[in-house]
């Protein structure tokens, strides 16, 4: 995301993002003095294109495009250090959760890698009712173009009879297939969007 | 009755949300409302004359005002009817700006409310009987508990004055917190060059009396004549024997106590006066490390003091003190850093507080003025500071602000920079706050000419990494991640009540906050006083403090006891219970319930025994009146007719 | 609870509670609640308007009888305050005031009231926003409830509340 | 015999059959029945949540179902990450505005179920203090690191166990073993790169990397771990970790379960600890002798 070193403050700024943000995070965001405690505590900082406290100052501000379409909410691995330590009992990673869903909705996923890796390890779940391992990762790849990931690590696994080459099946697939078929419906009638959203540039979940 | 209501506008900040005109004509209807009005500043001067001229033009026996809350002008407007020849307990007050205007925009509502309250006011008012104080002599004594730097100020202020002071204080040595500071902002003079002349005084003052080591047992009675049972603990040594000569302290072999002066980073002699200037000077016995005390054979002490002042039978004594005024000056206590789980939860031994470092920096302290790291002793160069720790932190339940924290740190970066001048000094700060006269310069000197490094941001954790711990913080202005090596951490733990501040107050009879700060009468208006007459407030037992805040607030409690016992008299409340007779069953319920003592049997002709109350001692609460079988007793200004007109005007 | 209370005046009674609000009556101890009450006024904490203030020295001076007066001359609901408990002004005036508070409960239901009409509280001058969150939940818990059908008298013969207890 | 419900989770069942195997030998070895819930699903783990937490919820949900309509009152996950997963199930049943989506899709409440970690199963229903006198095989004289990880403990409102900063747990399980742990390890809860794994490698490298290299640094032999995710970041990923940051850790991570079944006598073979990448043999080796003696009186000549 490009930053811009000027702002207008009343045309930027996008008073229902701040409710939608609160609203479903359930965090009071004016509570955040940007003391800096979540940007000291947070592993990922070195990443980020915007440190987390200033991902909550964005959102202080209503900034709602730039915070969607930052790499930093997904790159943020929710450990919870953040919230652990925020001296305003705030839940950040929850709030980062909630940008996560959000961008998702709005289509801003900054990182098509994370959400394609995502949508894999969901199709996976809802094909065989359980994760599974050895097929996630060759298709992540190939859907990543990034297809010598963990390549070096598979001999090794073979030999230790890690890999699995059958993938463990739940016997109500069909259950779990319907859980997410509801969501997926229950998303698309409540928003009252044309179109279901898409995963990424792939086939849906 | 011929009754007068008065309408305070309060300028916008009743009229805003209620129509006082509204409220006034409404009461205008009100059976026995004879004259109502509304008045833009009824407080005011021309205020008051409108209440006596309409009171004698009207003929009124009684007022409503209806105003602000009656905590906050009830007096006031009770001298003004008197003025005008009114008893003052004909007066009542209905409070539309706390209870309505303030609370709420809906006009009509608020208007609608005013109308009732004000309906309530007349309706006890009716009921209302001219009551009449009697006098009692005031006892021109002073009670001071804690004897820190407010407490001294008070106390030396009313010496001053002639006043008899009685200065209680729980540690074996006055002087509190200040008294273990190396050097005071912004001036960075001594702490113990300008408190030292002080605590002399003190010990000096004929009419002073010093408990050290003692604490409060209980209180009993009233502005201008409590009684206080002081309790004075056991310290093992004859204190009217005592020289101060040390030779005890020398010889001990128990060499591992505790040294809470120092803030525990050497170690105590079992028997011990913690400091060479310390008043009174007078040795201790720890009994949790005295080897005598804890069933060896010890006695060191004893065999070598000069002038047999080893008492190991010794025990606790109370004595009994009586005064008409009390000072409280308990002081504060340091945050617990130890919940600080991210900074090491106190199990780093170089990341220490504030007062540690104080000490460290006392040419008196432990290591003799030497900027010295705890774990090994070696001289630190990479120093940093951490505010707010403890302070403005929700998560700690520690909200407010300390106060004090920036400043200190600013001195304690100064003075390293003075000690150790190859040393890099880094403060990790959220807002700077320095609002006192030449305070905020203090801080600019300390970056600008110190070279002391700012970085805008709170700390996320502390860790040991080799020699040296690791500080992550964040840089808030850079929107980076920080870290900084560093070989000593001192954290600014943040100001909170001391402890056993709310046993005391319950003692006192006076409220605290919900952090154990004692609450001040009015915020702005009557910063000293508490709600108990009599009983006084100085220094941070009222809220975080500097020194100078401290000593001023001190003085200031000192004038209002000055100007107490420019009294000889005072008057009583006459809001007491009172025993109609013919009504009194003798069944003794109301003595059983009395808190104060103040009801007992009193023998009519015949041997008929009657409950009867002592005035000067019933505290006007109440109890016995809710307790009184036949409703015999009854609290005058508060009687169960009062009360329960002010229920009927509401159903009516 | 209040299946034996006669109803028959109730529609009437409602009519006049959707003109006038519903009527809650506080007894506030002056040294806390009552100041507790000012604080939060002082913060502007805004709140319902239905409360009615009566200031009493200490909670200890409450009667139980005030509430069962109260409730039976047409209060909605009735709330009383004082200091924590350990902080009272007068040492101990709100331990009596809780053992009364407590014992009289038991009897509201025999007097044909709902328990939820009533309730006491500690709050201390310094909690404004505490008394605020008191005051609104306990207005909201009163409008749920309706008008109090209570066992209230005649409007004629409410003149007679004011004879005292005895 | 307690009898818990056992929620294993799709790890246990690829990469880390070893915790899973480790896991089952111990809670035997202690009396405690683990019942593995049946048709056991995907708890969706973060990708299910970001996507919607009605979808992560539901999916973890229909387990604690399964598990409540089996009489189970408590259920076990050894792994931190569907743990979290189940308590948020539980939260999403609990709170009234989703309770009856919840409920649709899941059919049935699960309030009342206690949802824990192995780790907070062995301490609390254990204990350091049984583990001690069970102990067989003591792992006297061998310097072991616990990690934690970034969601065992955290955060702590939502955890109930231990603490959030420095937790004890597995130190006092691990000392109940024989072996030494350094005082306070300053990463125990210091997030190990988590999913980036797969996606930015790099991110495990450097976290991963300083985790090693803390370890090291305070003489560990071992890192035992707790979680899946972060033994296989820590110990399957130890190469790309060495290529990255151009060191050459060797430090084994075996998992709590598989330190305390060593402790215990179980045949190393059986608790999986030839699976793991990084050999952890140093482990097995005999160290009671040296300043074992004064501590375990008897046990050479009762061996």
């Amino acid at each position: 995301m490009e930053r811009t070193n000027t702002l207008s403050i009343q045309q930027s700024r996008d008073s229902d993002f701040i409710r939608e943000v609160e609203e479903a995070s359930g965090q009071n965001l004016s509570k955040c003095y940007q003391c800096g405690n979540c940007m000291a505590s947070c592993v990922y900082t070195f990443a980020y294109d915007y440190p987390v406290t200033q991902i909550m100052r964005l959102i202080q501000l209503g900034q709602k495009d730039t915070v969607l379409k930052s790499s930093a909410i997904w790159l943020c691995a929710n450990c919870q250090a953040c919230t652990t330590r925020c001296p305003n009992n705030i839940d950040v990673a929850q709030v980062m959760e909630t940008l996560r869903i959000m961008s998702r909705k709005e289509h801003t996923v900054s990182l098509p890698d994370i959400q394609a890796f995502y949508d894999e390890f969901l199709r996976s779940v809802k094909t065989f009712g359980r994760v599974f391992e050895t097929g996630l990762l060759p298709v992540y790849n190939m859907r990543a173009k990034k297809p010598f990931t963990d390549l070096d690590l598979a001999p090794r696994l073979l030999m230790k009879g890690k890999l699995t080459f059958f993938p463990a099946m739940v016997k109500q697939r069909k259950k779990i297939a319907e859980i997410f078929e509801v969501i997926k419906r229950d998303r698309f009638s409540k928003e009252g969007k044309a179109r279901p959203e898409p995963l990424s540039s792939q086939p849906d979940i | 009755m011929r009754i007068g209501v008065f309408v305070c506008n309060c300028g916008t900040n009743i009229a805003g949300t209620v129509d006082t005109a509204k409220v006034a004509s409404e009461a205008l209807a009100f059976a026995d409302v004879v004259y109502a009005t509304n008045y833009m500043y009824t407080c005011s001067e021309p205020g008051q004359q409108e209440i006596q001229r309409a009171i004698g033009e009207y003929g009124l026996q009684g007022v409503v005002v209806a105003a602000c809350s009656p905590r906050m002008h009830e007096p006031t407007f009770r001298r003004a009817v008197e003025k005008a020849g009114l008893n003052k307990y004909m007066f009542e007050m209905a409070n539309i700006r706390e209870h309505v205007s303030w609370i709420g925009n809906d006009r009509e509502a608020n208007t609608r409310k005013a109308v009732d309250l004000v309906r309530m006011a007349v309706g006890k008012l009716r009921f209302n009987q001219p009551l009449f104080s009697s006098k009692m002599p005031v006892n021109k004594r002073l009670l001071v508990i804690g004897g820190g730097v407010a407490g001294i100020q008070a106390a030396l202020d009313c010496a001053d004055g002639g006043v008899d002071v009685v200065m209680v204080e729980r540690k074996q040595y006055i002087g509190g917190k200040m008294a273990q500071l190396d050097k005071t902002f912004p001036t960075i003079d001594c702490s113990s060059c300008i408190l030292g002349p002080k605590m002399v005084d003190v010990s000096q003052k004929e009419n002073i009396t010093l408990y050290a080591a003692s604490e409060i047992e209980s209180i009993s009675g009233y502005i201008g004549n409590f009684t206080v049972e002081i309790r004075k603990k056991t310290t093992y040594v004859n204190w009217d024997a005592c020289t101060g000569c040390g030779a005890c302290m020398e010889k001990c072999p128990a060499k591992k106590a505790e040294d809470y002066f120092n803030e525990g980073l050497g170690t105590a002699r079992a028997i011990n006066i913690p400091f060479p200037q310390a008043i009174p000077k007078k040795a201790v016995i720890d009994a949790q490390f005295c080897r005598q005390l804890n069933g060896k054979k010890c006695g060191v002490c004893a065999k070598i003091c000069p002038v047999k002042a080893i008492d190991f039978e010794m025990k606790d004594t109370i004595v009994t003190e009586k005064v008409g005024a009390i000072i409280a000056a308990t002081g504060y206590d340091l945050f617990d850093h130890s919940v600080y789980g991210e900074y090491g939860a106190g199990r780093l031994p170089d990341v220490i507080t504030g007062i540690q470092y104080e000490r460290i920096l006392s040419a008196s302290g432990p290591y003799g003025g030497h900027i010295r790291r705890p774990s090994d002793g070696k001289e630190p160069t990479e120093i940093v500071f951490i505010s707010c720790v403890g302070s403005r932190d929700q998560s700690v339940g520690r909200p407010y602000c300390s106060g004090v924290c920036c400043m200190y740190i600013a001195k304690q970066a100064i003075l390293t920079r003075d000690h150790l001048p190859e040393s890099n000094s880094y403060v990790f700060y959220m807002d700077i706050r320095a609002p006192g006269k030449n305070y905020d310069e203090f801080v600019r000197r300390a970056q600008e000419e110190y070279g002391v490094q700012y970085i805008r941001g709170r700390v996320g954790k502390i860790y040991q990494r080799g020699d040296r711990m690791v500080v992550q913080g964040a840089d808030t202005l850079l929107g980076v991640q920080v870290e900084v090596e560093a070989d000593l951490v001192v954290l600014a733990t943040g100001v909170e009540s001391s402890s056993g501040a709310g046993e005391l107050a319950e003692k006192l009879r006076i409220s605290y906050d919900q952090y154990g700060f004692y609450m001040e009468s009015h915020p702005k208006l009557r910063p000293v006083e508490t709600n108990t007459a009599g009983v006084y407030l100085a220094g941070a037992c009222q809220g975080p403090k500097d020194i100078p805040s401290s000593v001023a607030q001190g003085s200031a409690a000192a004038s209002k006891v000055q100007s107490l016992f420019a009294h000889d008299m005072i008057e009583t409340n006459p809001q007491v219970a009172l025993v109609n007779e013919r009504n009194c069953i003798a069944c003794g319920k109301c003595i059983q319930v009395c808190p104060f003592g103040a009801i007992q049997w009193k023998e009519l002709r015949g041997g008929i025994k009657k409950a009867e109350v002592l005035p000067s001692v019933c505290q006007g609460c109440g109890v016995c009146n809710a307790t009184c079988p036949p409703k015999a007793v009854q609290l005058q200004h508060a009687t169960d007719n009062q009360i329960l007109a002010e229920v009927n005007e509401l159903c009516a | 609870m209040t299946d034996s209370s006669p109803r028959s005046s109730a529609p009437a009674d409602e009519t006049a509670a959707t003109k006038q609000g519903i009527k809650i009556v506080g007894f506030l101890c002056n040294w806390c609640s009552y100041g507790g009450a000012d604080t939060a006024g002082v913060c502007r904490f805004k709140q319902p308007t239905d409360l009615r203030v009566v200031r009493i020295p200490c909670t200890g001076r409450m009667d139980p009888l005030f509430i069962a007066k109260s409730l039976i001359y047409g209060v909605d609901g009735v709330l009383v305050s004082g200091c924590h408990p350990r902080d009272c002004h007068y040492a101990v005036g709100n331990f009596y005031a809780r053992r009364r508070m407590e014992a009289f409960k038991a009897f509201l239901p025999f007097m044909g009231i709902d328990t939820q009409r009533f309730k006491y509280t500690w709050v201390s001058a310094s909690e404004g926003q505490q008394w605020q969150k008191v005051v609104t939940e306990f207005s909201e818990q009163i409008h749920r409830l309706g008008p109090n059908p209570g066992v209230r008298l005649r409007s004629g013969d409410n003149s007679k509340v004011s004879s005292g207890l005895r | 015999m307690k009898r818990v419900a056992y929620y294993k989770g799709c790890s246990l069942e690829g990469l880390a059959a070893e915790y899973d195997r480790s896991t089952r030998m111990v809670c035997e070895a202690f009396g405690i029945e683990l019942v593995e819930i049946p048709d056991w699903n995907c708890c969706g783990s973060t990708p299910a949540h970001s996507y919607d937490p009605l979808l992560s919820a539901a999916l973890a949900g229909r387990n604690l179902a399964i598990a409540a309509d089996n009489g189970c009152d408590m259920v076990m996950s050894p792994c931190p990450g569907c743990l979290k997963s189940l308590k948020g199930a539980q939260e999403t049943c609990e709170d009234p505005a989703q309770r009856k989506a919840f409920v649709d899709l899941v059919g049935r409440d699960v309030d009342g179920l206690k949802t824990v970690s192995l780790l907070q199963l062995l301490y609390e229903e254990v204990g350091p203090q049984a583990l001690q006198k069970a102990v067989r095989r003591p792992l006297t004289g061998h310097v072991l690191v616990p990690y934690y990880g970034c969601l065992l403990t955290r955060p702590a409102e939502k955890a109930k166990f231990d603490d959030p900063e420095n937790p004890i747990s597995m130190d006092r399980l691990i000392e109940a073993t024989g072996a030494t742990v350094p005082r306070d390890f300053p990463y125990k809860t210091e997030c190990c790169g988590a999913t980036y794994g797969v996606t930015r490698n790099d991110f495990v490298g450097k976290l991963s990397g300083r985790i090693l290299d803390m370890s090291q640094g305070l003489g560990a032999e071992a890192i035992v771990v707790a979680c899946p995710l972060c033994q296989q970041n820590l110990d399957m990923r130890q190469d790309q970790i060495n290529k990255y940051s151009k060191s050459a850790f060797h430090l084994p991570v075996p998992y709590i379960s598989q330190v305390i079944g060593l402790a215990l006598g179980i045949e190393p073979k059986v608790l999986g600890l030839d699976k793991l990448c990084v050999p952890a043999d140093i482990l097995l080796e005999d160290r009671s002798g040296e300043d074992g003696q004064a501590r375990q009186p008897g046990g050479v000549a009762a061996g």
